[in-house]
């Protein structure tokens, strides 16, 4: 299994049966793949939809119905469209059960910075910063080190997206949890080490026990 | 019936130095060619309040490529490299600002409100140099309201008194703007004769639009 | 001429065309009846409708369409129906051209009272104190005394509706304009003398050389 | 699929002493059958946060008649005598907001924003005990947001999972309510299978309302 297909399908099995969830574009997006259907969860997006479907067939999309990248979407029956500031409503006002984005870097506080590299990258902060400080749960889903070096660190190096801590942080390695206590680590990726993941990562783990392999819900 | 006018026409309207607000989500819902007109007109020193700048050369990156924007206020530029070279440069000074701030703003603008409170970008480097107030202890962060010259929008249909009706994703900042604008530019897809639009159906009163862009031949 | 209707008549010469206007409940509604077509002056009620137009023959109304008063109306083709937030956003953000309400007392600052009587009538504010601090024209429409008392006094007795100057007043014997030097008696109701006036105000009135008498479009 | 009661099954759901947000003006755009109910069960001191109390023995008038409601806040309640004895003898705590700014608390409520900055009822008694906030040299008034335990509104259509669409002007307080209540319970008057109301006709998405009220028989 592809290193960004494990992080969509356990991520995917973070979500909740009939909540609200906005992924973010790139590998956030492929989570939708990995979803039971039965469990009715409903995607949006923060240009402006409630009930943001997959790409329409060839021939079948329509320049006006898009998704935060701008790439054309669908949509499901009984999907809403929306202004920019209901959108941003639904997110800062605690209606968004869950947020999926990537990260630059998290650390030990669980803090997150994803929307800035300093003098080289400035591409903004879009509605990241907004997810991150709004929505009930925000989840990290990345590869867990980038050209080999360590993202999650002791402290963030770039500047942060919130200063509120994020709620779960799922890698192709591992899936950890920010607490008071520090980074606990909760899973291992089918097949890895616990002292692999400590050596691809730079912020102290809290390792309490045995540390069990991801579910996927199918074999790895 | 509000005055209807050519592209070109319009942007006779604006002058150089004027602040404009501009719709649009990536280039969805932009006044694409009220845009294509403003580039070729030869503007300098605009400052543009808008999502983004969607891509190089399209849309508002239309205006950034022909040198016409000295200040940006934007939540993402990230898909316009060369919006990136000119903050760099310090060609373009490009204020950054969380999109539902930015969203909020505009709309407190229009809506005569002092500002906005909110948590978003409160102790990161958005937050730099601004006011925060003290609410039963916790804190906030003020965001001042935003208002325009000219907000330039887009829209679904029309009708000739200005009402405006949105399609699907094309919807986002439009109709926020069209409250903050001193003078509002709409270009629409169609414009009805008056009465079509069901009531419940107007996303934005033609009372505070002031001027349309003919449909294109 | 009923006083009422003078005051309607005089109120109606003041709206501008293709403004956009709110009209109190009562007396400043009948302003309506007096507007020249032509003039495209829009009316809209804060309860949610732009383009508003009087009570429909009877039968033919909706008890889903209404005025800020909760009676029947109709609507004019290009209507548009807004939330209660866009209402006001319309009326707080100086979109509304001009407001056109009752008054309790006003005073020699041009300050307005029309919200309450403290212990006796508590109605509430409800839409006033917007539309006083947020209208670009607030005009006063009223009988200039109250059972023989006046209505204009040197200084409100009681709670203010907004600390904003109001625009203009028009009762049944004159217009008056609130300005930096004080009230100035801008024109005379037909046949009413500046004497009666003076004697039916108790606030300082500014006379400045003859005061005209009121233009109705009709013969008093 | 969003869950549908009867109103006498729905207004078991709320406790006495709830604090509720109802749609209306002047009982239009109200959610009568289920205010029927909630006036038929009993309950006691209610906190009610709406706009005015309609007339006596009308929509909230019946449950301010039932002797339902300990706390008011609202911006008028001129047209119900029996609201203002209450208030006058001190039975119903009433608080009284300007419109716009009632409005404008319940939308931060429910859009997570710290307050209303705005200049109405500055310095008028109205605004006695409020927090004022100088922003570059002028003084505008805060108004802190309202939320609820529960949001009681009312829709033309709902779909079954809960969008709604609402009519001319009983639209008002009803959709900006629906982002404010904790549990939100909509009356519409007719419920249709999903996907027949369009994406952009749907003014609130059924992912806010909790719960329908079965048709009338």
């Amino acid at each position: 299994m592809k290193p960004e297909e494990i992080i969509q399908r356990r991520v995917a099995r973070e979500l909740k049966p009939n909540s609200l969830v906005n992924l973010g574009i790139g590998l956030p997006t492929g989570v939708a793949k990995f979803i039971d259907e039965h469990d009715n969860i409903l995607f949006e997006s923060e240009n402006g939809i409630v009930g943001l479907a997959a790409k329409p067939p060839e021939g079948m999309d329509d320049p006006d119905l898009t998704d935060a990248g701008g790439g054309t979407v669908s949509a499901i029956p009984g999907a809403a469209t929306i202004d920019s500031a209901y959108s941003f409503g639904l997110i800062r006002g605690g209606h968004l059960d869950a947020t999926v984005l990537g990260a630059l870097e998290v650390d030990e506080e669980g803090l997150l910075a994803n929307w800035v590299v300093p003098g080289k990258m400035v591409p903004g902060m879009g509605g990241a910063m907004d997810l991150v400080t709004g929505a009930r749960r925000v989840i990290v889903a990345m590869n867990h080190t980038a050209r080999g070096a360590p993202k999650i660190v002791p402290k963030c190096t770039l500047p942060l997206t919130s200063i509120r801590r994020i709620s779960l942080i799922v890698t192709d390695l591992a899936v950890i949890e920010p607490t008071d206590e520090g980074l606990v680590l909760r899973e291992r990726a089918p097949g890895v080490t616990v002292d692999q993941i400590v050596a691809a990562t730079s912020a102290k783990l809290v390792i309490d026990g045995d540390v069990p392999e991801m579910d996927l819900g199918v074999a790895a | 019936m509000k005055p209807h006018l050519k592209p070109e026409d319009a942007v006779k309207l604006i002058p150089d130095g004027a602040r404009l607000m501009i719709g649009g989500f990536m280039g969805v819902g932009s006044p694409h060619r009220l845009l294509e007109a403003l580039a070729q007109s030869g503007k300098r020193n605009l400052t543009v309040i808008a999502n983004d700048t969607a891509r190089p050369g399209v849309d508002i990156g239309k205006l950034i490529r022909a040198g016409a924007v000295s200040k940006l206020i934007a939540s993402h530029i990230g898909l316009n490299p060369e919006t990136q070279k000119g903050m760099i440069s310090g060609e373009i000074d490009v204020e950054l600002v969380p999109q539902g701030t930015l969203v909020e703003r505009i709309r407190a603008g229009g809506y005569g409100l002092g500002g906005v409170l909110t948590k978003t970008g409160l102790g990161t480097i958005a937050a730099d140099g601004q006011q925060t107030v003290e609410i039963d202890g916790e804190l906030w962060l003020l965001a001042k309201p935003l208002k325009a010259d000219f907000a330039l929008i887009a829209a679904d249909q029309a009708d000739y008194s200005g009402n405006l009706q949105y399609q699907l994703t094309s919807t986002n900042f439009n109709p926020i703007m069209a409250l903050a604008g001193a003078t509002v530019i709409c270009e629409a897809r169609e414009i009805l004769p008056i009465g079509m639009i069901p009531p419940d159906v107007v996303k934005t009163p033609g009372v505070v639009v002031d001027y349309l862009i003919e449909r294109a031949a």
